[in-house]
């Protein structure tokens, strides 16, 4: 590409030229001289300009963008990674034998993963579906059968979501094996309990929301549950005392009704697609960043021995 | 490995680029297989599309060159041959006038047009934004001056080139009005000439049309022009979802994505689609075009799951959870139920048809209700609420009546007073107007009773008509005793057997039966074929079986009925022993009457209770009707039927038929099987119907169906759905008690067996599987507002009663007597009852109404029928209430397209010279009408063939008559009515014989001369006709 | 980009593979060879001929008279002797006329040229000649009404189609074809009940009827095994078997009973 | 045997997920208690030499002198982050090619699906509701089960094994948790996934799913098997069974953490306020699967019966 550019302009001078000198005379020889020589000089940045390009990463708009340099040095991979908004997370560097997958079964970053992923086919199903009766169900059809992708999409989402499930319990197993939740990470066990549940309940929320019968009874059984909330359920241990009736318990709160109808789907499509994945974010950011501000990964840490335990500390 | 590679960091010196490689590559992989997928694993179609198109075109041309030498040889022929001449002709002579108009359009008007328009309209839009300025400006002066702006615009000159015919441009000044008037001038111009041109072109237009007509006449399917046509198609194919969408419904079926041949012009079989049946055509063209897959869509009618097109099995809706299955080729019609949910009868679908009237007929709907069938008990009841709520509204306004003109003579205010005399008043009014409806209603009831029919016999007159005998032998297995009759087998035990049979026995009521001398068999046995008993009825065994089937086969009738009874029966069938008053719930008998001191007479016209005046039921419950016998006919036909029997045919003794002990426990059984669902039984009159509501079947959610122990079998088999449920349950109603652990007898199914054949089945379960709550909106459904909804009604009472028994009701109906051997000779065929196609066009409603209401057309001559005496098969009295009778003259008044009330046409009074001139017609040799026709003189009239003329006036309507003197074998082909009567003369018809001398120089129409001859028709002239005619055989 | 290729690569295999459906090819080449049958001619060198007569034994049914009284124009054209109900007519040399005897079946399938003279059917005297009459399929019936009086002829078929026309006295000549073989055709006059006519349409020029002296030919038949049928108006069909060689002239006897 | 039926059972898509799980828990517990063995013979080795405990860098990954102690994240975590990404992808890809997301008739009220089934992984809280009533399994034990999991790192005293694998070192914790995870939810799910047929009755695999199924049981309350008519006898008998069976409880676990010194040192260590807290949540952990063995084996309903509320 360079080399053509470069050839293309004399020619393209020379053409210019031939057009004025008919129109003019003598004088008209020294504009053409003018008008080569000028030709050649742009040419020749544009020759220097298109080699720079092969360096991409020396460009000021490639600095612009990420800040630093690329070459191999302990410096640059540090700061690429620690001035990079998404890598940030990490530390500079980590433990070596953090990086082996026996340790950290990766489950935790694996479910981050395919929580963004289940972010991503969710925002595109939203695209199709409507949060209400009769209307949900044809828009899964529609989603199967017209929509490009629409079924890989809604499969991925299903999947995805119970692939998340099972790697978040994974994961607290094995944070739970290698004691990881001990101090000073405790709070962040508390935080990933907290991941837990929300984990369940998104894909709980999004149950219901094919709006067929396997949701519809699946949501009904679960919720079901709510109604012998004690105090607060009509069915529960001291509900009907303290006056709860099917209209004004607990289960009506979360449906919206006395039974699983419109107003249920609405709300479980909106905890679904908004509430809970606000303050799943929220607490994932809290998680992560309690996993560098805890020390990073926890292990493996040397193996402490039964004669090295210290006193603990009285109050 | 040496000690350096140990000694390297494994975590550092490792490279991971083998397998991150690895795995991106099977992720590219797995991408590609998605894509694949998606645009081939999930689009069968496309394979289906690009197949069709290959065979179509196929096909398409292996009969292109036949249609085409088809073609070609019509284009040969000297008929189009003179046509293309002349259209060449035509236009030759127009064509320099032609051209001459052409030209000036195209050399000058348009060019010159085209010149002069750009400086036209940048001087008025200068203008316009003008104007609009000085209508939004304020200043008045701003105004003045740009109006004279205006002005001055339009005085401008501008200097046009305008192109001159002659290819040279002139240069002509314009100012802004001349412009303006030349453009119009010339549009108009341009106007005028297109329109010459059209109309000099006109006859060489309509030559060539004529000419294509000639050739599309004479094609049959299509032309080979529409072959090409369909073949560019095809080369063009473009490979894409083909899909009917429906907004308002949110209906998408992409059923002709794979469909592709359904509604192709050119009628597709198996075979010339190579052997793939997907691409046929829709076998029923008629059908698209009443529902046009633009507006109901395929899956509405088929079932199946319209929006899918991945697999064949998602399409057709046959995966599990798809609640609206593909309906399987036995069961198409269920479709069509589903909309025409009000109808018994529903054209071009046959099988459902029968399955409804099986349903009806074979007495299904005596215990599971169906919105519909049998309605006149609920009507009844809701008629009789609505009385009462009459009654109540009337009793209301009675007493606001009192307190207004109370209130109001005491109210101190005149125009207070007024105010309320004057309600009071209309509420007089109004009461007045309740008393009319509550008349109707009460008209309404008793035709009601009139209208509740059985399916079976009365079983209170059990003991009058049976031989005690045969009742435990029949209950045992009816279907033994009488193969493919209406009443099914029981699951009875011998001990169930004589407990029925004893309380049915018991319960029957007693009455005096005139005794009857024997007739004669032979004589009845050819009453029996000929008037009409057949059309219901058959007789004979196995393959020797004929006649109808609505009714009974009587092939053993002589084994099991009374002579006397059957005497009575068949001399009129609705005659009861003892009236039944529904109000007490009892039959009256001799002794009620007497006591208040009223004849013991119970008939249509004495139909109160004298008791308490309720409306008595006086009738047997039975469609039979009566065919107007003399007792003496009646004696023959039943000793006839008295000898039809096995005569080794051997009953056990039954004496535990008047065992009491047995009553109780018998009537427990009855009520517990639902036998007064069928019958008119002693005390269970009222008893509701015992098995579960069919009306939305079909949709009844699968896991509903009791499938008991077998349900995982039928999961296995294939049959776990609506269809499997229907189909096992008709073929052997015990089926799902199969392996069930059920000591007790009465926890067991108690449906009894039909024993229906494999095609009845398949019937009643199309019938079964349309009936579901459908999911369409409401004006799908089927439900006319217009005459259509006439027919409808209309159905009702002609299945009811088998009108097409005997009477060709719809194009295309068998008649029962179309079947009897007998009626395939010549000389019967015209023995046939009438056909009544047409009717409503042929016959004056009102006569229609009192034919139907009385047959004989005569109070006191009742052994003959009204109309065709020459017929020996007779028109049988229905006793139709009124409401029936109102029902049948507006079906065949609608399905003739006839308008109601009908308003006899004014007619031209007949001159006596013409009255002259129609006898003399009417008389000749050369007219044959009189040889056919009865004329009331006894001997001619055996011989006679058709109507009496006499009846004409007040039976017939002139148009139709006029219609059918000409053409009669377009109305009835094969009619023993000549065509070719007539023939066209100019614009009249002229009798195709020889005409009496008078008939010279008569211009007018014949046919219309004899239409009104007939209509002005009287008694005398009938003598002096028949004198004629006499003197013209004399001569 | 290698991996695009080979991404492709793996692509477009797999849609190729999925393509290639199997066509039947077959189908729509049989359809197009319809049974196209040559129009056959009659051999006559090698044509054999059967002939035969048609016996009646038992005893001889009278023949009823009709009344024509209703109908005095009839009745004129009878004056003298009363007309005889023409149903079983016994020869005098004891056989039996107006016996349709044709070709039932053994022909091979061809098609046979139709004759272009009509068969004639005249109404005289109110009666129908001759009584039987057997034509090919499509080849015209010339009706004819001599009687002053007018008929309708109504032919009832039960595969052809069926149609009832009026004839006035002396009228033009009705020509009517039958396009099926069925044999027989009942003819009837609705407004002269006791007319009747039979015709039988056939396929082919292989019948007869008998006439005067019960005898029947039927002549050109290619050599071949045949089922002869005799059919007569009360009593039942019958069929023969019959086989002729070249030239070969056989005679079939059929022998009717009187019930 | 009706293998149809198990097919059924195990291909329904909902399902494939349990299937899933039976596989990979019993993998990651071998794959996570290997690396716990190990590490204990290593400590075993380093208790038993002081000398190398010292020198020893106290893992089982290898360790030659000179190599870094940390790598930088990137490439060295972040390749192995990647090439997991695709791998998941992979993974999710195929499975969401081969195996379609399930979708049933439209939702009918009218209609009640049996056996009607929470989403899989409330499977467990569903089993429960056969032997608890609803507030216990649905609200009750939930809410445990979420508080129990939060205060895990507050009672665990123990300071060893923080941040490597160990059995030696963290028995009672380590069976504690996986007698929760695997035993009590992991369990259950496959129990109401795979063996809970129509009527929630219990179909071992292999049988046919039979909705016409009738089961007879009597299950009594413990008062009435001994024979307690009196409403507040039976309160008062509950409430005492109740109280012994925490006091027995208590003891019992005291009795365990003291079984051994090593137990019995970091027991010491414990506050009071953790030990009744992880008295509270063992008794009431314990009280599943006592209650399931009262129920299936001796039939009995209900402990404590009260008019308010059963347990």
């Amino acid at each position: 590409m360079p080399e053509k550019n470069g050839t293309d302009g004399p020619n393209g001078a020379a053409g210019n030229g031939s057009d004025s000198s008919s129109a003019g005379g003598n004088g008209a020889k020294k504009r053409v001289a003018v008008i080569v020589e000028g030709a050649k000089a742009v040419r020749t940045q544009a020759t220097q300009e298109i080699k720079a390009l092969k360096h991409p990463e020396k460009t000021d708009l490639w600095k612009s963008m990420l800040r630093v340099k690329h070459d191999e040095t302990p410096r640059s991979r540090a700061l690429g990674v620690l001035s990079n908004v998404f890598l940030h997370l990490h530390p500079a560097k980590i433990n070596r034998d953090a990086v082996a997958y026996r340790y950290t079964w990766g489950m935790g970053g694996m479910t981050f993963y395919v929580y963004i992923t289940l972010v991503f086919t969710g925002t595109l199903l939203m695209f199709y579906y409507h949060p209400s009766k009769i209307v949900a169900f044809r828009d899964i059809l529609y989603l199967e059968h017209d929509v490009p992708f629409g079924k890989l999409l809604r499969n991925m989402h299903r999947w995805g979501a119970h692939l998340m499930v099972i790697m978040v319990e994974l994961h607290m197993f094995r944070v739970f094996l290698t004691g990881s939740y001990k101090s000073p990470r405790q709070f962040n066990w508390v935080v990933g309990v907290i991941l837990l549940v929300l984990t369940l309940l998104l894909s709980f929320t999004g149950y219901l929301l094919p709006d067929d019968q396997l949701g519809f009874w699946a949501v009904t059984v679960g919720t079901n549950m709510a109604r012998a909330t004690p105090l607060l359920g009509h069915d529960g241990p001291f509900g009907r005392q303290l006056g709860m009736t099917p209209f004004n318990d607990v289960r009506f709160g979360l449906l919206g009704g006395s039974i699983v109808d419109a107003n249920a789907l609405l709300r479980a499509y909106i905890w679904h697609c908004v509430a809970i994945p606000i303050i799943a974010s929220t607490f994932m950011v809290v998680h992560f960043w309690r996993v560098r501000k805890d020390g990073g990964i926890s292990g493996p840490a040397p193996v402490m021995l039964e004669s090295e335990i210290k006193e603990p500390r009285k109050f | 490995m040496s000690d350096q590679d140990q000694d390297k960091d494994p975590v550092v010196h490792s490279s991971l680029s083998r397998p991150l490689f690895i795995w991106s590559a099977l992720l590219l992989l797995s991408l590609g297989w998605a894509l694949y997928d998606e645009v081939y694993g999930i689009r069968p179609w496309k394979s289906y599309q690009s197949h069709f198109s290959k065979v179509y075109s196929r096909y398409l041309r292996s009969v292109r060159p036949n249609e085409s030498t088809f073609e070609k040889q019509i284009q040969a022929s000297p008929e189009y041959q003179k046509l293309d001449r002349d259209a060449e002709a035509a236009r030759k002579t127009v064509a320099a006038q032609v051209e001459a108009r052409d030209r000036e359009v195209k050399q000058v008007l348009v060019p010159q047009t085209l010149a002069l328009n750009d400086p036209f309209q940048e001087v008025r839009s200068h203008i316009g934004s003008l104007t609009y300025q000085i209508e939004t400006t304020n200043s008045q002066s701003s105004k003045e001056s740009m109006r004279r702006e205006i002005e001055q615009i339009k005085k401008e000159i501008h200097t046009v080139k305008l192109p001159m015919p002659d290819g040279t441009t002139k240069k002509v000044d314009y100012d802004y009005a001349r412009m303006d008037r030349d453009l119009l001038a010339w549009k108009n111009r341009k106007a005028q000439l297109l329109q010459e041109i059209v109309d000099l072109q006109k006859p060489y237009t309509e030559l060539l049309a004529a000419r294509d007509k000639y050739l599309s006449d004479r094609v049959a399917d299509v032309s080979s022009g529409m072959l090409a046509g369909l073949l560019n198609k095809m080369d063009d194919f473009d490979i894409g979802v083909r899909q009917i969408h429906i907004k308002d419904v949110d209906l998408v079926d992409r059923c002709e994505s794979c469909h592709l041949g359904t509604r192709e012009p050119v009628t597709l079989t198996k075979a010339a689609m190579g052997g793939e049946e997907v691409f046929v055509s829709h076998p029923n063209k008629e059908l698209l075009k009443i529902h046009d897959p633009e507006k109901f869509g395929c899956t509405p009618c088929h079932g199946g799951n319209g929006v899918a097109v991945d697999s064949i099995e998602k399409a057709h809706g046959s995966n599990e959870h798809w609640l609206w299955p593909l309906h399987s080729r036995e069961n198409f019609e269920a479709g069509c139920q589903q909309c025409h949910v009000k109808e018994i009868v529903t054209e071009m679908a046959p099988a459902l048809n029968a399955g409804r009237e099986l349903f009806r007929l074979r007495g299904c709907m005596g215990c599971h209700r169906y919105e519909g069938f049998d309605r006149e008990p609920e009507e009844m009841i809701s008629v009789n609420q609505q009385i009462r709520q009459l009654e109540n509204q009337k009793a209301e306004w009675d007493r606001e009546i009192g307190f207004t003109s109370d209130k109001a003579d005491r109210t101190r205010d005149n125009a207070e007073a007024q105010r309320l005399y004057q309600h009071a008043n209309d509420l007089k009014v109004r009461i007045s107007g309740l008393d009319a409806k509550i008349e109707q209603a009460d008209m309404r009831a008793s035709n009601l009773i009139r209208e509740v029919k059985k399916v079976g016999p009365s079983l209170k007159e059990v003991r009058m008509k049976m031989h005690k005998e045969w009742i435990p032998v029949w209950l045992q297995d009816p279907h033994k005793w009488r193969p493919g009759t209406k009443m099914p087998t029981f699951r009875l035990d011998q001990d169930d057997i004589q407990a029925i049979a004893a309380f049915i026995w018991q319960s029957g009521v007693t009455g005096n039966l005139p005794t009857s001398s024997p007739g004669d068999p032979v004589k009845g046995k050819e009453s029996f074929e000929t008037r009409g008993c057949m059309a219901c009825h058959s007789m004979g065994e196995g393959n020797d079986k004929e006649g109808g089937t609505f009714a009974a086969n009587l092939s053993r009738v002589g084994e099991k009925d009374n002579y006397d009874y059957l005497v009575r029966w068949i001399h009129n069938p609705r005659e009861r022993t003892l009236p039944y008053c529904p109000f007490e719930k009892r039959d009256l008998t001799e002794a009620d009457y007497k006591k208040k001191g009223v004849p013991f007479v119970f008939d249509m016209d004495h139909s109160k209770c004298p008791n308490d005046g309720h409306e008595l039921q006086v009738e047997q419950m039975t469609p039979m009707p009566s065919l107007r016998l003399t007792v003496e006919e009646a004696r023959d036909i039943a000793s006839y039927l008295l000898t039809q029997k096995h005569f080794d045919a051997t009953y056990p003794a039954a004496d535990y038929l008047d065992d009491p002990k047995l009553k109780t426990h018998g009537a427990f059984l009855v009520r517990y099987y639902g036998c007064a669902g069928c019958h008119e039984i002693s005390g269970l009159e009222e008893e509701q119907r015992t098995g579960t509501e069919l009306t939305k079947e079909g949709s009844k959610p699968i896991e509903r169906l009791d499938f008991a122990l077998l349900g995982h079998g039928a999961e296995r088999e294939g049959w776990y759905n609506h269809k499997g449920f229907f189909e096992h349950k008709l073929q052997d109603p015990a089926v799902y008690d199969r392996g069930k652990e059920k000591p007790n007898k009465l926890d067991r199914l108690k449906m009894p067996n039909f024993n229906l054949s494999k095609p009845e089945i398949d019937e009643v379960a199309t019938f079964l599987l349309g009936s579901v709550d459908s999911a369409l909106p409401e004006r799908y459904y089927f439900e006319p507002t217009d005459q259509r909804q006439d027919v409808i009604e209309g159905w009702w009472v002609i299945r009811k009663y088998n009108c097409m028994g005997c009477h060709q009701v719809h194009v295309g109906q068998t008649t029962v007597f179309m079947t009897l051997p007998r009626y395939q000779d010549p000389d019967w065929k015209d023995q046939r009852p009438p056909s009544l196609i047409g009717e409503g066009a042929r016959v004056n409603p009102a006569w229609l109404m009192r034919f139907l209401a009385n047959p004989a057309l005569s109070e006191t001559d009742t052994n003959r029928d009204g109309v065709r005496q020459y017929l020996k098969a007779r028109m049988p009295t229905f006793y139709f209430s009124a409401s029936e009778i109102q029902k049948l003259v507006r079906f065949f008044a609608a399905s003739s397209s006839q308008s109601m009330p009908y308003i006899d046409p004014k007619m031209e009074a007949i001159s006596d010279q013409e009255r002259t001139m129609a006898r003399q017609l009417f008389s000749s040799e050369g007219a044959p009408c009189l040889k056919c026709h009865a004329t009331g003189d006894a001997k001619h009239d055996q011989r006679a063939t058709a109507p009496n003329f006499l009846l004409s006036k007040e039976r017939l309507k002139p148009g139709w008559t006029e219609r059918w003197m000409v053409h009669p074998e377009m109305m009835q082909p094969g009619t023993a009515m000549p065509s070719g009567l007539f023939r066209r003369e100019g614009d009249r018809w002229v009798f195709a014989g020889p005409t009496p001398p008078s008939f010279q120089n008569y211009p007018r129409d014949h046919a219309d001369l004899l239409v009104r001859y007939m209509f002005q028709f009287t008694p005398e002239e009938l003598n002096r006709l028949r004198a004629s005619a006499g003197a013209g055989a004399g001569r | 980009m290698k991996k695009i290729y080979i991404c492709l690569g793996i692509v477009s295999i797999l849609t190729f593979s999925g393509c290639g459906k199997k066509e039947p090819e077959s189908a729509a080449k049989e359809e197009a060879t319809a049974p196209a049958t040559a129009p056959a001619t009659i051999d006559d060198a090698n044509a054999a001929t059967v002939t035969g007569k048609v016996a009646f034994s038992g005893d001889k049914p009278t023949m009823r008279n009709i009344d024509m009284s209703a109908n005095p124009a009839c009745a004129r054209a009878h004056s003298g002797a009363p007309p005889k109900s023409e149903e079983v007519v016994v020869n005098d040399n004891g056989t039996l006329k107006n016996v349709f005897v044709w070709v039932k079946s053994g022909l091979p399938e061809r098609q046979w040229p139709v004759p272009s003279t009509p068969v004639e059917l005249t109404q005289k005297g109110c009666m129908y000649g001759p009584h039987v009459i057997g034509v090919m399929a499509n080849q015209n019936i010339k009706i004819v009404n001599n009687d002053p009086t007018n008929h309708n002829i109504h032919p009832l078929p039960k595969i052809n189609q069926e149609w009832n026309e009026s004839q006035p006295p002396k009228g033009e000549d009705k020509l009517k074809r039958f396009a099926r073989e069925e044999v027989m055709i009942p003819v009837k006059c609705n407004v002269h009940p006791w007319m009747r006519s039979y015709i039988g349409v056939v396929n082919h020029p292989f019948f007869a009827v008998t006439g005067d002296d019960g005898t029947f030919t039927i002549k050109g038949l290619p050599p071949g095994t045949y089922t002869l049928e005799a059919w007569h108006e009360k009593y039942a069909p019958q069929d023969v078997q019959v086989t002729v060689g070249a030239k070969e002239s056989k005679t079939v006897d059929f022998p009717f009973k009187a019930s | 045997m009706d293998l149809n039926q198990l097919w059924r059972i195990i291909s329904t898509p909902d399902n494939v997920p349990i299937v899933l799980l039976m596989i990979v828990v019993p993998f990651y517990t071998w794959y996570g208690l290997s690396q716990a063995f190990a590490n204990d013979r290593l400590v075993v080795q380093l208790e038993a030499d002081p000398a190398l405990a010292k020198t020893h860098h106290r893992k089982t990954q290898p360790w030659k002198p000179g190599w870094a102690r940390d790598v930088h994240v990137w490439p060295y975590l972040l390749r192995i982050e990647f090439l997991a990404a695709i791998i998941v992808t992979l993974i999710l890809m195929v499975w969401s090619i081969t195996l379609n997301a399930p979708l049933e008739e439209p939702s009918n009220p009218t209609l009640t699906m049996n056996p009607a089934k929470a989403p899989w992984y409330f499977l467990g809280l569903q089993e429960m509701l056969v032997y608890f009533d609803p507030w216990i399994a649905g609200v009750v034990m939930p809410t445990l089960i979420i508080l129990g999991l939060m205060v895990v790192p507050y009672i665990d005293e123990n300071p060893l094994g923080n941040g490597y694998y160990t059995y030696k070192q963290r028995k009672f914790a380590i069976w504690t948790f996986i007698f929760g995870f695997i035993i009590l939810w992991v369990s259950m799910i496959v129990i109401g996934t795979l063996i809970r047929g129509p009527g929630w009755m219990w179909f071992w695999p292999g049988t046919t799913w039979d909705h016409n199924r009738l089961e007879f049981t009597v299950n009594r309350d413990l008062p009435d098997v001994f024979g307690l008519k009196g409403r507040v006898a039976k309160i008062i008998f509950g409430a005492i069974v109740m109280g012994l069976y925490s006091v027995a409880g208590a003891i019992g676990i005291h009795k365990l953490l003291n079984l051994t010194p090593f137990a019995r040192k970091i027991y010491k260590r414990m506050s009071l306020v953790q030990v009744v807290v992880m008295q509270v949540f063992l008794i009431s952990m314990l009280a599943l699967p006592l209650k399931m063995v009262a129920r299936l084996v001796f039939r009995i309903k209900y402990v404590w019966v009260t008019p308010w509320f059963n347990v």
